[in-house]
C-alpha cells in the first residue's frame, strides 16, 4: 500500500502500473495532501511506503518515534516551478493588475518556492497583487484553469508548456519518500523500493517534469 | 342594497353536499338550524371565504359580490368574524394578545372598544392567561370577545354558547341581542339548541342533509305543525306582544297579547314596547272552563286552529289567539277525554313564558 | 491565550461571513420553503429534491463547479463584474454565494417540514380576523415555528463557520479577505502545528458553545412558556 | 372494595386551586355539575392521570390506590377511558383507525366490540373519513365510541353531548345508561345542561370554585331548596315510582308513585319495574280544587313543605308527595293570591313529566 | 456510461456507509431529540449545543480529532481492537463512526423541532387509552413528525454521501475499503481528470436526484392526505 501526495499520484499511477505489469504485484495507491497523509500515518494509517511531496514532513516522520520502525527518507525527485497565463513572461510576477494563484506556503513546498521566487527585488513592485492561496498546487491549477486567475506559479509536472522559472530563484524542491515498515518483513515492498529507483523509473519521472535527485 | 344572498354548490368529501339558494336580511340575527352533519358549519365557512364553492356559486352581501364566476374575494377582505366551534385562539399569544389581534386588524372603525368587551364576557381575570390553561367556556367566551373586536359587518357565530352553563350562556345572549341592535350588526348564529335559537333569532333557515328545509321568520315557523322545528321535543311558539303596565308589588309586567292580559316575571319595562314571547309547546295546557283557584296566572280564550297526532300517544295543537298561535302538547288521552274538535273554543293555560329580549323565564 | 493578527482577521472574517450567510438564508429560505410547504402538486418535490443537492457534492467539487461558474469569462462572471466593477471569483461575495447555496437544505428543510405543521384553521382563523397572508404568515405561522427558526439558523451558521471545502475552493485563501477560520484551523493541521490547531479548535468550539447555549437555552425559556 | 375515594388538592396556574375530598359509588353514573371555570375538568384530569394533585393527594378506585405520597400510577395503567371537552381524535388516523387504536390496547378483555359501538353511535359512513373532515359533532360520537371501546372500568366523560343536536344527544343517553348497566361500568360524567344530568345521573357532585358545594344522590339533591340546583332556571325534583298498567289505545303507562297513578307517553313497560321521573319545577303548578275539564292528566294531592322566595317575583314551592318531594316553581303574585301557607294540603297538576330510564317526555 | 471497478466499489461503499449510518443516525438521534423536546429543565440546552459542535470545525479538523480518538495506541483503539480483533481507525466502522457523529445535528436538531410541537394533549389521549410512554411515542408523535423524519433522514443521508473531509481523514481513501464516492471523485478532480470527475458528478447528481424525488413525493402525497 501506498500513501501520494496528490500532485505526483498521476505519475506514479503510471509507474505502478509497469510494475504490476512486470511482477504481477498489485499496488494499492491512497493519496491525499501530504500533511493529511503525515497526519494519517502518525496515526497508525496502514501504508508501507509513503511519498510526500517535501522534503520536511518526511524527516519529521522519521524523527517521530510511534508507530512501527520506519526506514530512512530518501529523495525520488525534484520538482521544478513554471509560470503559466497571460503572455508566458516571467516579468509579468512584477504587475500588480496581475492576480496569481500559488499553492498555500503555510502548507505546500510549492507554495513556499513560489513565494520565494516572488520574494525577489525584480517583482516588489507587483506587492499589491491578487494573491490566491489554493490548498494546494492542484487548486492553484484549477484557479488558473477555470480563468479565476490570470496567472499561476505551479509545477512543471501539472504545466509542462508553461515559462520555466530558473530554478535557483528558489530553495530546492526535494521530494522525499519514506518506508513505513521492516523491508526485510516484506520481500513485495523490497521490490518495489528497487523498481522505484531503477533506470526505468528515473525516465518516467524526468518524463513528467522533475528532475531526477542526485 | 338588500342583505346577503347566497347561491351555493360545494361538496366536502365525497359523500355530502350543500347546496342551498336563499336570500337573507343583513339585519337582525337570523339562527342556522339543523341536525348535527347537516352542513351549518359547511355554510359559514362558505360564507367567510375559507372553504370555496363551486365556480358557479354566488355570494353578495349588501349589494357586493363576495363570490361570483370569476370573482373570489378572499376571506380576509370579507369584512366577517367568525366564532367557530372549537374556540381556535392562537396557542401563541395570551388572553390579552388574542383579542389585540383582533383589534389592531379590524375592519372598520367603528365597533366596540376592548375595555367594553372584556367586562362583558367577564374576561379581566383571563387576560394574562394563555389559552391552553382557559377551560373550554372560558375560551369560547375569549373567542366571542376576539370577533366582536374585530368590528366586523357580519358576524357568524359556530354554536358559541356549546360549553357555557345556563346562566352564563344567558347573559351573553343579551349582550349578543344588545350588540345587533346597537351596532347594527347582522349575525348568522348556527345552534341545535331551539330554545336559544327561539331566544335570540329573527329569522330562521332550517338545514337538512345540505338543503335548505325551510326558512322564513321565526315567528311564522315556529307555530307551523308542518316543519322540524314542530316535531322537537322543545317545540314552541312564538308571540309579540306591548308591554303594559308594570306590578311594582309582585315584579310583574303585564303584556297585551292581542287584546289579552299575560304576565310575566321580571325587572320593570318602559310601557308600550313590542316584546317577543317564547311558549314551549308542552308549557300549554288547554280547558273548557276557565279555572280559578290555580296557580296558573296566564289563562287565555284561545280556538283551536289544527290538531296534529305526534306518534301513539300525543298530540300537537295549534291554538289561534286573535292573529297569532300558540302551540300545546298534550296526550292523545287528554285529546279524548276533552273531545277536542278544530273550531272548539278553549282556554289555554300558560305555565311559563320566556319574554326573548330580556329573557327572564316567567311562570304562572 | 493570545491570537496572531492573522487569526483575529480570520475569526473577524467568519464571523462576518456566518452571520450574512445565516441572514440571507433565512430570507431567501423562508419563503421558498412556505411555498413548498403550501403547494398541493406533486412536482415541487423536484425542487425539493434540488434543493438538497449541494449536499450530495464533495465541498471541493461543490466548489470547483462553483468556480467554473464564477469565473470572470462566465456570463455570470461578467454581469457581476459589469454590475459591480469587480471581479466575483475569490471575493468576500462569491464566498457569500458558496455558502449560501451550500447551506440551504440546512436551512429549507426544517423550515418546511415546520410549516408543514401550521394549522391551517389557524391561518383561517387569522384571516377572518382581517389577517391577509404574509399577515397570516408573520403573526401566526411564523411565531408557531419559532423553534424551527432557532434549528434552521443555527445549523446555517454552524454550518457556515465550518464549511471549508467550498470557501477554500472560491475564495482563494487571501488573508483578510477570504481567508476564514476553518481554513486556517486547516493550515495548522497540515503543516502538523498540532499546538495551534489544538488552541484554535478549542476557541472555536467554546465560542461556539457559549453561543449556541444561549441561543437553546433561551428557546427552551420561551417555548416551555406556551406550550404550558 | 368501596368506590372512587378522592382526597385532592390540585393547583391550576397561581389562580385556581381545587380541592376536594369525597367518596364516589363505582356503580352507576356520578354526574359532575358546576358553572364553567369551577374546575370540572380539572377533577377528571386528576382522575385520569393527567395532572398531578399535590403529593399528598390520594386517588382510591376499588381499594386499589392510584395516587397516594410517594405512588403515583400513570395513566396508561389507570383503566379509565376519557372523553374529552374537545374530542381529540387522532389527525393522522382515519375514524376507524381510532377505533382500532383503542381496541388494541384496550384495558381488559371483557368491553363492546367494534361493530356494537359502530351501530349504537351510528358510524359507519364516516370510518374512512379522517378527523379533520367531520362535523363538530360526529367527533364527539366517534370520541364516546372509541373511550368505550378500550373496555376501561371507570368512564370520564367530560360533556360528550355539547355539539350534540337533542335528538341525538337523547339516543346517545340511553345508550349511556343502558352500557352502564349492562356492563357494570361506572361513569363520572361532566355536565352543565341540568336536564341531561337528572337524566343520567345517579349521584350528583357539585363544584364551585374548586370546592365541593354538595353531594349526594341526584333524588335528595333535587329536591332540596338550599342548593345551586334549585336555583337554575330549570330546577326539577326526581322522583321514583313502579310502572302499573299500560294504556295501549292511547299509548300510555301508568306509574304508581306514592300511592297515586300518574300517566306517561311511552312505549310499553312490564308492571312492577321502578322507575325514575324528572319533573321540572316550572311545569308544576298548584291549585286548591282538583280540576276537572283540563288537559292535564296528572293530578296529585300534595302537602306543602317548604317555600323560597327566589327574587321578587318567583317563589320556589316543595311539595311532599308521600315520602317524595316535588318542586314547583310559581310567582309570588299567585302565591300571595293563593294564600299559601306551609302545611297547606293541594293539588299539583304537572304538565310534563320526563320517564329517566326510558327518556321519552310526557304531557298530561 | 461505464463505471470502472474502483467507481463501482466507491458506488458500493458509499451507498453502504450513507444507508448504515442513516439507520444508526435514526436508531440514536430519534431516542435524543425525544428527550431534549420533553425536557422542562434549562441545562438541556447545554446538550443540544454540544450535539452541533461537529458543525462548527472544519470536517478535516474534525477528522483530524477524530483520528486521535480513533488512533490503536488510545483507550479507544485498543478496547475496539480487543473486542473485534482489528484496527478502527482506517477502517469502515471508524468511517461509519465518523458519519454518524457529523451527522448527529441534522438528524437530532429537525427531529427536535418537530418533537416539540407534538399536541401533549394528543399523548395524554393515547395513555388514557393504554398507551404506555414507548407506545404514544410509537403512534401518535411518530407518524405526526413524519415529514421530519423525512428531512432528518435526507439530509443525514445526502451529508453521508456528499461528506468529505472526516471521511478522508479517518478513512485514508483505500480503494474497496473506505474509498467512497466523494473521495474518488475529489480524488478526479485533483488528478485534474475533469471529465471522469464530471461524468461521476452527474451520475451522483442525477442519482439522488431521482431517489430524493421520489422520497419527497411519496411524503407530500401521503401527508396531504392526512392534513386534507
Ligand atoms: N373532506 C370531507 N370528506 C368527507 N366528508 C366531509 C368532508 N368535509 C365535511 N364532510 C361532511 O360534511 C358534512 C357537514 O359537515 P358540517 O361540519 O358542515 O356539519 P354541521 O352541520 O356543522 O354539524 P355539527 O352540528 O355536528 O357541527 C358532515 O357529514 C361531514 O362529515
Ligand atoms: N395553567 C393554568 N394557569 C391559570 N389558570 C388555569 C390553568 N389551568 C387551569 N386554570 C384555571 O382553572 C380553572 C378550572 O378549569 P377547568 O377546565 O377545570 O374548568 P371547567 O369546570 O372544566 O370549565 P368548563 O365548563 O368551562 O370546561 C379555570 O378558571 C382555568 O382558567
Ligand atoms: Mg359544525
Ligand atoms: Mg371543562
Amino acid at each position: 500500500r501506498v500513501a501520494v501526495a496528490a500532485n505526483f499520484r498521476a505519475t506514479l499511477e503510471a509507474i505502478n502500473r509497469q510494475f504490476e505489469h512486470n511482477t504481477g504485484q498489485p499496488v494499492v495507491v491512497s493519496s491525499a495532501s501530504t500533511g493529511v497523509l503525515a497526519n494519517q500515518i502518525l496515526h497508525g494509517a496502514p501504508f508501507d511506503i509513503f511519498f510526500a511531496a517535501d522534503r520536511q514532513t518526511v524527516f519529521k516522520l522519521a524523527a517521530a518515534d510511534t508507530g512501527p520502525r520506519r526506514g530512512e527518507p530518501f529523495c525520488y525527485a525534484i520538482g521544478s516551478l513554471v509560470l503559466v497565463g497571460g503572455d508566458g513572461r516571467l516579468a509579468q510576477l512584477g504587475d500588480p493588475g496581475l492576480s496569481l494563484a500559488v499553492a498555500n506556503p503555510a502548507t505546500a513546498p510549492y507554495g513556499a518556492a513560489a513565494m520565494q521566487v516572488l520574494a525577489r527585488p525584480e517583482f516588489s513592485q507587483g506587492g499589491g497583487r491578487k494573491l490566491l492561496r489554493a490548498a494546494n498546487v492542484v487548486q492553484a491549477y484549477q484557479f488558473w484553469h477555470s480563468g479565476a486567475a490570470e496567472l499561476a506559479l505551479l509545477p512543471r509536472a501539472l504545466a509542462p508548456a508553461g515559462t520555466p522559472v530558473p530554478g535557483h530563484w528558489h530553495l530546492p524542491l526535494e521530494q522525499f519518500a519514506l518506508t513505513l515498515r521492516p523491508q526485510a518483513a516484506h520481500p513485495a515492498l523490497h521490490s518495489y523500493l528497487n523498481w522505484i529507483r531503477s533506470d526505468t523509473v528515473r525516465a518516467l519521472i524526468s518524463e513528467a517534469g522533475y528532475r531526477p535527485c542526485p | 342594497m338588500s342583505g346577503l344572498s347566497l347561491q351555493l354548490d360545494c361538496a366536502a368529501g365525497e359523500q355530502f353536499r350543500l347546496q342551498l339558494a336563499c336570500e337573507l336580511p343583513a339585519t337582525g340575527i337570523t339562527a342556522i338550524y339543523g341536525p348535527s352533519g347537516s352542513g351549518k358549519s359547511t355554510l359559514l365557512d362558505c360564507i367567510a371565504g375559507l372553504r370555496r364553492a363551486a365556480a358557479d356559486s354566488e355570494i353578495r352581501f349588501r349589494g357586493e359580490y363576495w363570490q361570483r364566476p370569476r370573482l373570489f374575494v378572499p376571506p380576509w377582505q370579507r369584512r366577517t368574524a367568525y366564532v367557530f366551534q372549537d374556540a381556535r385562539l392562537f396557542p401563541h399569544l395570551n388572553v390579552e394578545q388574542n383579542l389585540h389581534y383582533a383589534l389592531r386588524r379590524r375592519h372598520r372603525d367603528r365597533g366596540v372598544s376592548l375595555a367594553q368587551v372584556v367586562s362583558w364576557l367577564q374576561l379581566d381575570d383571563l387576560l394574562a392567561q394563555h389559552p391552553a390553561s382557559l377551560s373550554a367556556g372560558q375560551a369560547q367566551r375569549v373567542a366571542i370577545a376576539r370577533a366582536l373586536l374585530s368590528a366586523p359587518e357580519l358576524m357568524l357565530l359556530d354554536e358559541p354558547l356549546a360549553n357555557l352553563d345556563h346562566a352564563a350562556s344567558q347573559q351573553i345572549i343579551g349582550q349578543l341581542q344588545q350588540l345587533n341592535t346597537d351596532l347594527e350588526l347582522p349575525m348568522l348564529y348556527v345552534s341545535h339548541d331551539i330554545e336559544e335559537v327561539s331566544q335570540l333569532a329573527d329569522q330562521l333557515v332550517l338545514l337538512e342533509q345540505g338543503r335548505l328545509a325551510a326558512q322564513g321568520s321565526l315567528l311564522d315557523l315556529c307555530s307551523r305543525l308542518d316543519t322540524r322545528l314542530s316535531r322537537e321535543d322543545q317545540a314552541a311558539a312564538i308571540v309579540v306582544g306591548t308591554t303594559a303596565h308594570h306590578d311594582a308589588r309582585f315584579s310583574l309586567t303585564e303584556l297585551d297579547v292581542e287584546g289579552q292580559p299575560l304576565l310575566l316575571a321580571g325587572p320593570r319595562l318602559a310601557p308600550g314596547q313590542l316584546r317577543r314571547l317564547r311558549i314551549p309547546a308542552r308549557d300549554v295546557s288547554v280547558c273548557r272552563q276557565r279555572p280559578t283557584d290555580s296557580s296558573i296566572l296566564n289563562i287565555l280564550p284561545v280556538t283551536l286552529s289544527d290538531m296534529l297526532e305526534e306518534g301513539p300517544s300525543r298530540v300537537l295543537l295549534r291554538l289561534a289567539l286573535g292573529s297569532q298561535f300558540l302551540l300545546a302538547r298534550i296526550t292523545r288521552k287528554s285529546a279524548a277525554h276533552l273531545q277536542l274538535q278544530v273550531g272548539d273554543r278553549l282556554y289555554a293555560q300558560i305555565k311559563s313564558a320566556a319574554l326573548l329580549m330580556e329573557p327572564v323565564p316567567e311562570d304562572g | 491565550m493570545s491570537l496572531s493578527t492573522a487569526e483575529l482577521d480570520a475569526i473577524y472574517l467568519t464571523l462576518a461571513l456566518a452571520a450574512i450567510t445565516t441572514v440571507l438564508l433565512l430570507i431567501l429560505g423562508t419563503p421558498l420553503a412556505w411555498w413548498l410547504a403550501r403547494q398541493r402538486a406533486q412536482w415541487p418535490a423536484l425542487i425539493e429534491a434540488i434543493v438538497a443537492m449541494p449536499l450530495i457534492l464533495p465541498p471541493t467539487v461543490l466548489g470547483f463547479y462553483l468556480l467554473l461558474l464564477f469565473a470572470p469569462d462566465t456570463a455570470l462572471g461578467r454581469a457581476w463584474e459589469g454590475l459591480t466593477g469587480s471581479q466575483l471569483a475569490f471575493s468576500f461575495s462569491a464566498l457569500v454565494i458558496g455558502s449560501v447555496i451550500y447551506s440551504l437544505p440546512f436551512v429549507v428543510q426544517p423550515l418546511q417540514a415546520a410549516f408543514q405543521r401550521v394549522p391551517a384553521r389557524l391561518l383561517d382563523t387569522a384571516a377572518t380576523l382581517g389577517a391577509s397572508p404574509l399577515d397570516q404568515f408573520r403573526s401566526v405561522a411564523a411565531p408557531l415555528c419559532r423553534r424551527s427558526f432557532v434549528t434552521a439558523a443555527s445549523l446555517g451558521f454552524a454550518h457556515t463557520v465550518g464549511e471549508f471545502g467550498v470557501v477554500l475552493m472560491i475564495g482563494g485563501n487571501i488573508p483578510g479577505e477570504t481567508q476564514v477560520l476553518s481554513i486556517a484551523l486547516y493550515d495548522y493541521v497540515e503543516s502538523l502545528r498540532f499546538a495551534e490547531a489544538h488552541r484554535l479548535a478549542a476557541g472555536l468550539v467554546v465560542f461556539s458553545l457559549v453561543l449556541l447555549f444561549a441561543l437553546y437555552r433561551r428557546d427552551r425559556r420561551d417555548s416551555w412558556r406556551i406550550r404550558a
